[in-house]
């Protein structure tokens, strides 16, 4: 029965994410709009922009080689094994045991090489310089989220997202300034890993400053729309992470609770919502940084983590 | 044999007149006199080995005190008079150290000679012997300190003879010594000498010089 | 029967007869390299049937676990130059007389190194040593250059203090024991004198290591006595530099060690072992930065001797004296070896400046990496029994005095890194022109009479470091019992 | 009180997954390595009379058969290692035996021994393919040298007391030197090698000392005398010190890494592979074993914090450079600073949990740093071995000279793929089960409960973090600017691939590392013997086939799942596009926003309008370059009107070359000035010395006897 159950939420899981990685995009993008005072394009377009592509045939330059053909489909199948790694609705599902912040961390990272791969597989001036950016930028990023998951396993003894989800949704933490700093760490390692403001702005095609675009000028058709939808699945992974670590509550139990599981969903719903509206509001507050200002950007992320797991130290001796 | 005998007053005395003409060997400025000196000093050698022979009864010692005599006081000042005929060398030494320095320098060593024997040798109860080694220590240290003040190829030979001089004085002095030592530095300060002479040569015909402090430019490997 | 058979002094007396018959030889030809070789053949065959000869004294001569090993290499190394010599004696142009003199000299050496090594009689040894210094000074001077000449006379100045200075160590060595064994021979004897030694005077003992040390440390080359011993090694002919380095040095290092060993017993007496180990460190260290600014080839293999003999005397003075033994052993076979490389390259380029000489690996590939693997066997690089014995050396500095290690390490890494320089700067890269000293290496087999002669030394210092048979390391511990 | 009497069915302690061996064919093992040795010994002893003798028989065209016999004999030697490896990694440790030459010299095999014995048959086996295949290149002192440095590292790995260890240890230096000078006509192989045997000496000079304080106790150099009297006090420290600056500068640990960069791309890329591969770690073994198995466990915990330090400082130092560097092989050769580092870091983190009571995690963290080098020794050497292809087909090493490289050389590209993948640590390849292991470990430092030790280990996770990301980042620059884009030469775009065993000696190592990332679990239980001489109380988590569990908190791997998932991901994928998706794709010429397509003369393009080696890497080198290597860039723009080009410099410096080597080198030579003073006297002055000596020593004895 477990077994059934496990499987039964990892498959509605897996479904509920790829339902909704085209609205969350879109859902920011139209809420981002609104707040400029615009309308904005409805949020289910970035869906039917996908299936349009899906539909044309991709056109490949002449000297791109499999690493051209075979990269979107490594990048999106590496998107959607993190993003069936965290919980949206209910624990327990059936991947859940693997479910490890460093194995995501590792997922993303083969996602943004064949990402980069891709980028320089044309030889194109462009593709370098944003597989450049792009892997210089992970350098830094990479650091601060390996401190947050100190500062999470310290406290729930493993770096298991089913683990550190338990414990927060026990609520006996209390609120820490530790954590506090952990969450403005991890939010701006989000910002970095999904090429938002302030590091890379996801509306632009065509400027020297850009980074994710740039590496997939040379895509297009299916390619081009597995490029888009991976990028899609890493915004709803990082928005769920956040969701599921810092705000676990109305997820629902391990086993089988159709009742829990709705609940779960709504208030997955709920948190989703919330956190495209603070984005959506973050990118419409702030401007785009200069690309040699972002290191400092992720120090900063970097620096908050140290001094969250340092906070943290000081306060597991005090106690 | 303690202080106050005659046998020890004149052993004293000779041992303290080699020791003398060490000084004088340091004093000298020129060759020929140098030369005199270092005869001298042999001759006073011989009879100080001839009257330890007869001290101790040892009739190997007065085959030492003639071998001192031949050797050191005629056939050595004789070749080395030659050689300076032959060479035509001018007569003044030249000197790395002025002369009071090092005569300053000897009293030290002197000093530190006696100094350094007496107190080691408590434990003999030969008075003689004890002598005899400051003594001959102080002839050795001279002998070197005449090697380094003069830059003279003949005047370092003569220190070093001298110093030879120093090791016999001591050998003498001991009883007993086995001949084959005293043959043997006998017979090599001979063959000392002829190697000398055979350099010397050498290096009075490829550098017209016997000023070693030349050498220093012939060096293999100069400075760079 | 064999107690009477003066096995010894046949190997003292072979040389010498071979000296009179070089020197009575009509120069020029073929025959006095031959009947070199032939004599140094016979010595060598001679000093290896030491080997099984059994302990003992023989009047003034002895034979036991010190001296039976080092002539057994004084034999091989002394073959082993003699054949290299008859292929460059050619090029070094002597006229008559200076070719008798250079034979004859080698020869007279040769057996006054043997008797120094098999003497029991301290005075004896101490003439032994005298007329292999005097054999040796012709032999540096017998090419009559400036710097030869130079040479010569800081050779024969240096060593002639040095030698008196031993002498009068002896006589006072002699007036320590006398009150105990009486007039005569046996007062100098080293065996009678060990028996004494501890009921001896222990003032008159110290003052006479003092002069011991210094008389005979300055044959050895150690520092601050070693001023000769870069010059004289460069300047002599070729073959010499070999038996200077690797067979006078070995010579006057055991005379000390004989002298420690009388010392050592009194516990009155001046410490003999910290002595030599602060004037082996003092090599070490002053020959280990020497070697960086070295431009003469053979110079540099020059300290690099005193960098070993150092090494040696800090082995004795902690007491390892296995490790010291083969240390000195090794060094002798390593050095001859590479002294001999680099005379041929020498010979070969023209010169014994390094700068002159390079990528020997590529243009004499045998003698080049012959070359290479005896330099780096310098550096302790194994597979050479040098690696066996600094790190007996090491292994046992570290047990006695730690402190020890750094300035011991130190010395080794300077000396290593300037070693393995100066052998890249030699063997590797592109070729330097030859111009080649006329006739050399003119016999048939060319440079194989060099390059011969640096393998098979190596090939047994390899022997002497990971092959080293029972019985012959029963013979260094027996050294080591006698010289403890 | 009587030993109860075993029960039959027991197995012997160590008895793991491959199930017990007989003990008895323990001694077997021995001999066989030992016939191994003398083997290798006898390669080298014949390969210049092998190569010599058919150009006397049969003239030039005689072919490679030497080269094949030598390398065809180190293929069957590395085939003996790893599995005597096995055996006694399945079966019991092998009682120390003495050599049959003329010194004490022990030899055995435990566990520890054969877990290197097994890496280092994997890499040698690799090594040896590729010189089988390349056998026509060989010159016969290459032939000598590489069966020795085989040997020399097998000698340094069975080696039961402290002579035989430094002595295949400088065994192992020496033979490679060789290898390293193989190019010795170009000044920049000379100054390599030159480099490399000084550090090699230093090495040494370390390791020896080391070794002498270890046995000073027991005056015995045996390991079984040795760990009877573990050091203690400031002999402890001095053994510490003295083994990380030996062993660590072999492994090319920071700040004694200046060799490493220089020494590994100037051999020949099959011992470019085994130094990399296999060499660093037999260094490591050094380590470990000096530091971890014989100075005893009962060490205080400042005992791996050098290890720790040095390990970060390492890792990012060489996975930064490796960013920088424009050359193939010198890139690979930084990533081996970094791995060596990360695998530092988990031995010294091994240590300090040991130290701390902490018996499960010093286990994960050994277990974790022995894994990574076992992995990392196969995709490093698949990468260098790839790169040696490369270099063959293409001619150049130089990152600016290739490119589009994956379609003259597919197998090539591929291979190398799997290997920049592991080495960039992506799942479900081998890197990434070992650093998930070793991150794992470096989470729970902060379990010690020492407040300074705590942050140290915080800032250790972010280094390695760090470290990991720019591996990624290095990884990505190495296949992106060599196999992708277009040729940036002619004689790239005309590469040809090696066939036959070359392009097995890269399916091999590549095959391994996809199957190690697989099977982390079998791995670490067969480590488990090896863990356990290193944390004597650590209890390792038994690794299973589908997953290796750590610590109480309940974080594990699975590595099986891990790729289920990404299967199940991967077809989920698939049959979305499929259902709406026409196949097949159209060619065209490249958009590159609308430039213009290249000129006939260039078929493949400008190559500057590609990106470059330094502009790759121009983001890292601003962002981090300029504060740790020195890095420096300047502009030279042409005044207005001036046709000619903009030209950019840039450049960086290691610090261990600014900060280290050359104070050292001008403190060396300043001595040296002062010694020479003291050395070029004139006659006077050198009689004087010895004068002044006598005059000294005779003031000693009198002050001694007036005293």
């Amino acid at each position: 029965m477990e077994i059934l159950a496990a499987i039964l939420t990892q498959a509605l899981h897996l479904a509920l994410v790829l339902a909704a990685a085209p609205l969350v995009v879109g859902g920011t993008r139209w809420l981002k709009a609104r707040m400029m005072g615009r309308t904005g394009a409805p949020p289910l377009q970035p869906l039917w922009d996908l299936l349009k592509l899906l539909r044309k045939r991709p056109v490949l330059a002449e000297n791109a080689s499999w690493i051209s053909r075979a990269a979107p489909y490594a990048g999106a199948t590496a998107a959607l094994a993190a993003l069936a790694l965290v919980p949206s609705f209910s624990r327990g599902m059936a991947f859940a045991p693997l479910a490890d912040l460093v194995l995501i961390a590792g997922l993303l990272a083969a996602g943004r090489v064949a990402l980069a791969l891709a980028g320089m597989d044309v030889g194109t001036a462009f593709g370098g310089l944003g597989a450049a950016r792009e892997m210089s930028f992970a350098a830094l990023a990479e650091p601060a989220l390996l401190l947050v998951a100190l500062v999470l396993a310290m406290l729930a003894g493993s770096t298991g997202l089913e683990a550190i989800g338990t414990l927060f949704q026990d609520g006996s933490l209390g609120l820490r300034v530790s954590l506090g700093l952990a969450l403005v760490a991890l939010l701006a390692v989000a910002l970095a890993e999904n090429g938002r403001i302030p590091v890379d702005n996801p509306a632009t095609h065509l400027e020297l400053t850009m980074v994710h675009e740039a590496m997939v000028l040379e895509a297009s058709g299916r390619h081009l729309a597995l490029w888009e939808a991976a990028a899609a699945l890493r915004l709803t992974l990082w928005l769920a992470l956040l969701a599921a670590i810092f705000f676990p509550f109305g997820t629902a139990p391990v086993g089988f609770a159709p009742l829990g599981w709705l609940v779960g969903l709504l208030a997955w719903g709920a948190k989703m919502a919330v956190l495209c509206l603070a984005l959506a509001g973050l990118e419409s507050a702030i401007a785009k940084m200069r690309v040699f200002r972002v290191p400092e950007f992720l120090g900063t992320a970097l620096l908050l983590g140290l001094l969250a797991a340092l906070l943290l130290f000081l306060s597991t001796r005090l106690a | 044999m303690t202080f106050g005998s005659t046998g020890y007053d004149i052993a004293h005395l000779l041992g303290g007149g080699i020791l003398l003409l060490s000084f004088v060997l340091l004093y000298q400025r020129r060759l020929d006199a140098v030369i005199n000196a270092f005869a001298v000093q042999g001759g006073l050698l011989a009879a100080a080995a001839a009257w330890q022979a007869h001290l101790q009864s040892e009739p190997g010692l007065y085959v030492t005190a003639l071998l001192a005599f031949g050797a050191k006081a005629l056939l050595i000042p004789l070749a080395l008079r030659l050689l300076l005929r032959r060479l035509g060398l001018h007569r003044t030494v030249e000197t790395a150290l002025g002369i009071g320095p090092s005569l300053l320098a000897a009293a030290a060593l002197v000093g530190l000679a006696v100094m350094v024997v007496l107190p080691v040798t408590a434990g003999q109860a030969q008075a003689l012997t004890r002598e005899n080694l400051a003594l001959a220590l102080s002839v050795v240290l001279l002998g070197m300190l005449m090697m380094i003040a003069r830059r003279n190829a003949i005047s370092q030979v003569i220190g070093l003879l001298s110093l030879e001089n120093g090791l016999v004085l001591a050998a003498i002095g001991v009883q007993g010594m086995p001949l084959v030592v005293e043959l043997s530095t006998a017979a090599l300060v001979l063959m000392l000498a002829l190697v000398a002479g055979i350099v010397v040569f050498l290096l009075r015909d490829r550098m017209a010089t016997l000023d070693t402090g030349l050498l220093d430019r012939q060096r293999g490997e100069g400075p760079p | 029967m064999a107690d009477f058979f003066p096995l010894p002094w046949l190997i003292v007396f072979l040389p010498w007869a071979g000296a009179v018959v070089l020197a009575l030889l009509a120069p020029g030809g073929r025959w006095p390299p031959l009947v070199n070789c032939g004599v140094s053949a016979a010595s060598a065959a001679l000093a290896l049937g030491l080997l099984a000869a059994p302990e003992g004294v023989q009047g003034w001569t002895r034979v036991d676990g010190v001296n039976q090993p080092l002539v057994a290499l004084g034999g091989i190394i002394g073959l082993a130059t003699a054949l290299f010599s008859a292929a460059t004696v050619e090029a070094e142009r002597f006229d008559g007389l200076r070719a008798r003199a250079y034979h004859a000299a080698f020869q007279i050496f040769m057996g006054a190194q043997f008797l120094a090594l098999l003497s029991d009689n301290l005075g004896v040894m101490w003439v032994a040593i005298e007329i292999a210094t005097l054999a040796s000074v012709l032999m540096v001077a017998v090419h009559g250059t400036p710097a030869a000449i130079e040479a010569a006379w800081k050779f024969f100045v240096l060593c002639g203090v040095g030698i008196a200075l031993a002498l009068f160590g002896t006589i006072l060595l002699y007036l320590a024991a006398q009150p105990l064994v009486g007039h005569g021979d046996p007062g100098l004897s080293w065996a009678a004198l060990r028996l004494v030694a501890d009921r001896c005077d222990p003032g008159i003992l110290s003052l006479a290591f003092v002069f011991l040390m210094v008389g005979y440390g300055t044959k050895a080359g150690l520092v601050p006595l070693h001023g000769w011993l870069p010059d004289a090694e460069a300047e002599g002919p070729l073959p010499i530099s070999a038996v200077l380095s690797g067979l006078l040095l070995n010579a006057a290092l055991v005379a000390v060690l004989r002298a420690k060993a009388i010392v050592g017993i009194n516990p009155g007496a001046l410490e003999p072992g910290p002595l030599l180990l602060g004037f082996g460190l003092a090599s070490l260290l002053l020959a280990s930065l020497a070697l960086w600014r070295r431009r003469d080839a053979r110079r540099l293999f020059a300290w690099s001797s005193i960098e070993h003999m150092g090494l040696s005397a800090i082995a004795f003075g902690l007491g390892a004296h296995v490790a010291g033994m083969l240390h000195l052993m090794g060094h002798s076979l390593v050095k001859s070896a590479v002294f001999f490389g680099i005379g041929a390259a020498a010979q070969l380029k023209g010169s014994q400046k390094i700068s002159d000489i390079g990528g020997l690996a590529g243009s004499h590939p045998a003698l080049g990496w012959g070359l290479a693997l005896g330099i780096a066997g310098l550096a302790g690089l194994p597979p050479f029994s040098l690696f066996v014995s600094e790190f007996r050396l090491v292994t046992a500095a570290a047990a006695a005095q730690p402190w020890l290690l750094l300035p011991l390490g130190l010395g080794l890494l300077l000396a290593g890194a300037a070693l393995v320089r100066v052998m890249q700067s030699l063997c590797l890269g592109p070729a330097t022109p030859d111009a080649p000293v006329a006739g050399a290496f003119a016999r048939p087999g060319g440079l194989w009479w060099a390059s011969g002669p640096v393998w098979a030394l190596l090939a047994l210092s390899v022997l002497l470091g990971f092959a080293l048979p029972a019985w012959f390391a029963a013979l260094l511990g027996d050294a080591a019992r006698l010289l403890g | 009180m009587a030993q109860p009497p075993a029960a039959p069915f027991c197995r012997p302690a160590r008895a793991s997954i491959l199930g017990g061996s007989d003990p008895l064919r323990s001694p077997a093992v021995l001999t066989a390595l030992i016939l191994t040795l003398a083997g290798l010994g006898l390669l080298a002893l014949l390969a210049v009379p092998m190569a010599r003798a058919p150009r006397v028989w049969i003239g030039d065209s005689a072919g490679p058969w030497a080269g094949l016999v030598v390398h065809g004999g180190c293929l069957l030697a590395a085939a003996v290692m790893a599995g005597c490896g096995l055996a006694v990694l399945g079966g019991a440790a092998v009682a120390p035996q003495p050599l049959p030459i003329g010194v004490t010299a022990l030899v055995a095999v435990d566990a520890l021994s054969a877990w290197f014995l097994v890496l280092l048959g994997l890499a040698a086996a690799c090594s040896a393919l590729f010189g089988l295949a390349h056998a026509r290149d060989a010159a016969p002192r290459l032939l000598v040298a590489y069966p020795l440095f085989l040997a020399g590292m097998l000698l340094a790995l069975i080696a039961a007391d402290g002579f035989v260890l430094v002595l295949g240890f400088e065994a192992m230096s020496i033979a490679s030197w060789v290898l390293v000078a193989a190019d010795h006509q170009s000044p920049e192989a000379r100054h390599a090698a030159r480099r490399y045997l000084a550090f090699a000496v230093f090495s040494g000079i370390c390791l020896v000392p080391a070794i002498g304080l270890l046995a000073a106790s027991s005056g015995d150099l045996s390991f079984a005398a040795i760990r009877t009297a573990p050091p203690q006090g400031f002999v402890a420290a001095a053994v510490l010190a003295l083994v990380v600056a030996g062993a660590g500068a072999k492994a090319g640990l920071v700040p004694l890494h200046g060799w490493l960069p220089l020494a590994h791309p100037a051999a020949p890329s099959h011992v470019s592979a085994l130094m990399s591969g296999a060499m660093t770690k037999v260094a490591i073994y050094v380590l470990a074993r000096l530091l971890l198995d014989l100075s005893g466990p009962a060490q205080p915990l400042w005992w791996g914090v050098p290890l720790l330090v040095l390990g970060a400082a390492s890792a990012v130092l060489g996975a930064l450079r490796a960013n920088l560097e424009t050359d193939t092989k010198t890139l690979l050769a930084c990533s081996t600073i970094e791995n060596v580092g990360l695998i530092c870091i988990g031995l010294g983190l091994a240590a300090c949990f040991r130290a701390a009571d902490l018996g499960v995690l010093a286990g994960l963290a050994a277990g974790a740093a022995l894994l990574h080098a076992l992995n990392h020794a196969l995709f490093k050497s698949l990468l260098f071995l790839g790169l040696g292809e490369v270099a063959r087909g293409a001619a150049s090493r130089q990152l600016d000279r290739l490119g589009g490289l994956i379609h003259a050389m597919p197998w090539t590209a591929g291979a190398v793929l799997v290997g920049a993948a592991a080495a960039a640590s992506l799942p479900p390849l081998s890197g990434f089960a070992s650093e998930w292991l070793l991150i794992q470990a470096m989470l729970a430092a902060w379990r010690v409960g020492d407040l300074a030790f705590q942050v140290l280990g915080v800032a250790v996770v972010a280094a390695a973090a760090l470290a990991a990301a720019l591996a990624a980042a290095a990884m990505v620059r190495l296949f992106g600017l060599v196999f992708l884009g277009r040729p940036r030469t002619p004689r790239a775009a005309g590469a040809v691939e090696g066939r036959g065993a070359a392009r097995l000696a890269l399916l091999l190592p590549a095959g391994l590392t996809l199957l190690f990332g697989l099977l982390p679990g079998p791995l670490l239980a067969l480590a488990e013997g090896a863990v356990q001489l290193l944390v004597p109380h650590g209890m390792v988590e038994r690794g299973s086939l589908a997953m290796i569990r750590v610590g109480d908190g309940g974080a594990r791997i699975m590595p099986l799942a891990i790729a289920l998932l990404l299967a199940v991901a991967g077809a989920l994928v698939w049959w979305l596009v499929r259902r709406r998706a026409p196949a097949g794709v159209a060619r065209a010429a490249a958009w590159d926003c609308g430039f213009m397509a290249p000129p006939q003369h260039l078929p493949f393009g400008d190559p500057v309008t590609q990106p470059s080696a330094a502009g790759f890497g121009q983001p890292l080198r601003r962002m981090l370059g300029g504060s740790l290597l020195a890095a420096h860039e300047s502009v030279t723009m042409p005044a207005p009107g001036d046709p000619g080009p903009a030209r950019v410099e840039s450049g960086f410096a290691d610090p261990s070359e600014r900060w280290l080597l050359a104070p050292l080198a001008r403190l060396r030579d300043a001595l040296a000035a002062r010694a020479e003073a003291l050395r070029d006297l004139p006659l006077t002055a050198t009689l004087m010395l010895p004068f002044g000596t006598l005059v000294a020593l005779l003031a000693l004895a009198a002050w001694l006897e007036a005293g």
